[in-house]
């Protein structure tokens, strides 16, 4: 965050883009709406309820299996935007892009496919201290399942992991390293290339939990030579329900299927069940249609902004609002790692995060107070939550200082 | 004043306030007037956990009447507790456990407050009904047992 | 089906209904649209697009963690459609109602919670032999992963449940019984309340798969006492990607969760971790919101029109698609049940269902060819697949002419 | 004729049916018209498991050319297979696997085809092409074998 913030010529036009979203021009309160809360889910642009709209009015009708017209419209619009994703995050191939519930659905894929299929007992799974719930509960519960154990990779009090102590972790029993790229408590983007490189020295695979990093900057999945990715739909300005696992080919051919169902067989027998090909074989029952091809919608819409001027911009937003609120008497950054994205987490003196953010709401500004489901990155910190501001393409320098407006007066009423 | 009484005026004092800051800010100030719980009773026994913050709720008879004293380590959600102490402390076991709020509906807090506190609130009053109800009980048994 | 139909007179305004639903209005090929693939998916009406519309337009929001008043707003709306939907169904409480992704997610995630928490070696898993590939093959994972059985109930060549040979199958290692209600390649409408007595009399919990009975009967879980019920949104009038897992409290309360995720935890340890209360348990990350949403209009859609209505009508509109289906030469009923509701499964003479299915398609009529996804079912016939069409509250008699029209025309071009 | 009249009359002879009931007809009489496969070669080797329906295929090698017989269970991909043989059957080797196939997408059979069914027709024409491929090759090694 070198940049000095330039506010008159962003390469992103905010004030059009912040048009192309109508729930941003709600009031709440009789007042308009300050939405900050966009680490947890994101407000969606017109055109994609338009594709929502649009599929149900015109195509709708179940994939893969029928011979009809419409079928074949739905089919062609459904894999057309796994197609869209895969060239979002530059998989090899569209077989490799799942289609899942949400980030949560794609780690508890993964971490199920891979205890059935590989962890023995006795075996390691390793996380970080800043995991989400989602990438710590889907593993403590294969774990047991298989006698395997979860280890962790411990931080700093800035909020960055320590990498030493990472290094001496790994061993031959170590048989999977899943961490978040950003974490959604504290904002620290991790260095995952080089966990991704000495994971690989000893043929360690890696997942990473993107949820909170596909949203705010280019992801490549073959630069990072990532084995599994996973990410949800709704926070990266599509619908709610959907989200993405992407796996390494030779992994997810090598894994037995997680879900039993419709598409997901080639052949069923009592006797004898045949696993249908990538990626049907991971996708069992009725997908969800209208989220796939509507969340293509999302992507194509951030594609056409441009992930890079979006990345670049939430950069200025970052380093503006990180200065902004240290104008605030008593103000701690609850993370303070070198580099970070999206979110920003704090608390004012003594007061509780639950006050600040009932009065920011009631003023008309949306955060996040809490333990952002991330309870062990709260007890680390011997604090009860933080408050979350969390920024998406459509944040604007207003934002931030009708936020630091707002916890200035409320800081005075609960002082 | 009854329990009815101190609801009504509480109502009327908030229908005085304009809109939800002003409100919040009486909301604190009452928590800040809150008879604090002794230190030794903020026992786990006493803590009533809700989602976001913590609540400690203690109880005693004084005179046939229940005496409240509440703390928490959210400003807001003491001034919460302070308006159920402060209608409901000094009372009866009977008229405690007998008594129709009414206040938190009028008052619009249920309608205004985040679910959570609004649960947390109802929560926080059950207990104190079923502290009423217990200590009813208790004396009905002890009555009951002297008849004998 | 002894009713003479009354098609002058319905209880339901068909073609006020059919004004509904958007996608009933579209052609193809220029020819207005019969769509008979209900089975499949069913079309939405407009009320539930508006839904979604109006979601994402006012309130989207992540539920049950905000302070903030959008987060409020979407949690009572997520939760209100739970309320909806367990008054649909009768549920004692709607904490028995769980979210899932579908039917398929729904009877994975009973097969593997229940498999963990239940099932030991040598123990006996019970379906029919007319199941979904989704109430085999989650089974046919879970018996392999822990040791167990999977036997089936056999049926009759009409397509009946042998309920002599399920009693017979009935002994203390059967520990849990999965069946369809209503079979979707057949459209054998099963005997649930007799299997559900049997089952308990021997204390064996059933799971029904009501993917195909939800939309055509009223159902009453309380009444049924049935122990799980699933189903899926899409095929109810909802949306994609959004279904209902009802389970009795006392089971979903002894069972082990079974994705890890948000949401679904209290408190969140390295070493511990304790598990929220129902339905919370058993939603893992965030929820399908806008789906939930809208599949509870779906519901209330559904009721405002009087499901009692609907059943009295479809059950007009089979009776007359058997009369006028037989007087095609050559065509044979797959599946012959006395009871049957939905769907009605043929073939004609040698004519493969695919070429049927084929030109049936190019004179706009919207029918499923292939196995349904029930391969058993196939294999126990003796044929590569079946024609089926199938019905919903806006079919009309006119779709059936048409259709019967349609078969006499390409039955005389291939034969 | 050549592989390109062959694809150009086939183009011309659709041209001239107006709707697509009518072009199916003309698909499902060359169907019945396609050279039988002998029984003896419907074996497991020569089958191409479609999604929905099965499709046998058999090559000879006659005087330098290939010639395709094939079969299926359902009509109207006996017709399309048809098509493909009519093409290709009855040419060299070198001129099926350097064929330019324009006429599958000129005729609008990939978007007017259920695509499991242009698929399977994609995945039939792959075959008829490896099949021309690995003549090739053999006779090629042959050749250089003999040269050597
Ligand atoms: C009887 C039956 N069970 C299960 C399913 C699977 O439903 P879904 O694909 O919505 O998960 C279906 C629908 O295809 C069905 O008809
Ligand atoms: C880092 C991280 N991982 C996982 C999740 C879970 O995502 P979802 O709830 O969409 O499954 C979130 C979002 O809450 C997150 O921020």
């Amino acid at each position: 965050m070198q940049h000095v913030p330039d506010i008159t010529v962003p390469a992103l036009d905010v004030e059009k883009i912040r048009r192309d979203f109508p729930l941003l021009q709600e009031k709440v309160y009789g007042i308009p709406l300050v939405y900050l809360d966009n680490a947890a889910t994101t407000q969606k642009p017109q055109v994609v309820l338009d594709a929502l709209e649009q599929y149900y009015t015109t195509i709708n009708s179940n994939v893969h299996r029928g011979v009809h017209h419409l079928s074949q419209l739905a089919t062609d619009a459904y894999e057309g935007s796994r197609k869209t994703i895969a060239g979002f995050i530059n998989a090899r191939k569209p077989e490799e892009v799942i289609f899942t519930k949400g980030t949560t659905d794609g780690i508890n894929l993964v971490a199920n496919s891979y205890g059935r299929g590989v962890i023995k007992p006795g075996d390691i799974v390793l996380v970080s201290a800043m995991e989400h719930h989602s990438n710590i509960v889907p593993w403590q519960i294969m774990c047991e399942d298989r006698g395997a154990e979860l280890q962790v990779i411990p931080m700093n009090e800035q909020g960055e992991l320590l990498m030493d102590q990472f290094s001496a972790l790994l061993n031959d029993r170590v048989k999977i390293i899943a961490v978040t790229w950003v974490s959604n408590a504290l904002g620290t983007v991790n260095p995952v290339h080089e966990i991704i490189a000495q994971a690989h020295a000893r043929n360690i695979p890696v997942l990473l939990d993107a949820a909170q990093a596909i949203q705010h900057m280019p992801v490549d999945v073959q630069e990072l030579d990532v084995d599994f990715l996973v990410f949800s739909g709704h926070k990266l300005y599509g619908p709610t329900g959907i989200g993405v696992l992407y796996g390494k080919e030779e992994w997810l051919d090598k894994l037995p299927p997680y879900q039993g169902g419709g598409d997901m067989i080639k052949t069923v027998t009592f006797a004898k069940t045949i696993y249908n090909v990538l990626p049907y074989k991971f996708e069992a029952g009725t997908p969800d249609i209208s989220g796939a091809i509507a969340l293509g919608t999302a992507v194509e819409y951030l594609q056409k902004a441009g992930i890079e001027n979006v990345q670049q911009w939430e950069e200025q937003l970052m380093e503006y609002a990180t200065q902004r609120l240290q104008e605030v008497q008593g103000l701690r950054f609850i993370g303070q790692a070198k580099k970070k994205t999206g979110a920003i987490s704090f608390l004012i003196d003594d007061i509780h995060p639950y006050d600040l953010g009932e009065l920011l709401d009631k003023q008309g500004i949306a955060i996040r107070t809490g333990h952002h489901c991330a309870e062990p990155v709260m007890t680390e910190f011997c604090i009860p939550g933080t408050v979350r501001a969390s920024f998406a393409m459509y944040t604007t320098m207003e934002d931030i200082d009708k936020l630091v407006a707002g916890i200035q007066k409320a800081a005075s009423m609960l002082r | 004043m009854t329990i009815k009484e101190t609801q009504d005026e509480l109502i009327s004092d908030f229908s005085f306030m304009e809109n939800w800051m002003d409100k919040y800010e009486y909301i604190i100030q009452l928590g800040k007037d809150l008879p604090l719980i002794d230190e030794k009773y903020k026992t786990p026994d006493n803590l009533i956990k809700g989602c976001q913050s913590q609540v400690w709720l203690h109880t005693e008879m004084t005179g046939g009447k229940l005496v409240f004293t509440a703390d928490s380590d959210a400003v807001i959600t003491k001034g919460l507790i302070s308006l159920m102490v402060n209608v409901l402390s000094n009372h009866t076991p009977k008229e405690i456990t007998e008594a129709d709020l009414y206040f938190i509906e009028a008052i619009g807090l249920t309608s205004h407050l985040s679910p959570t506190r609004s649960n947390g609130l109802l929560s926080m009053l059950k207990q104190m009904k079923m502290y009423a109800f217990a200590y009813q009980a208790t004396s009905q048994s002890q009555k009951n047992g002297t008849e004998l």
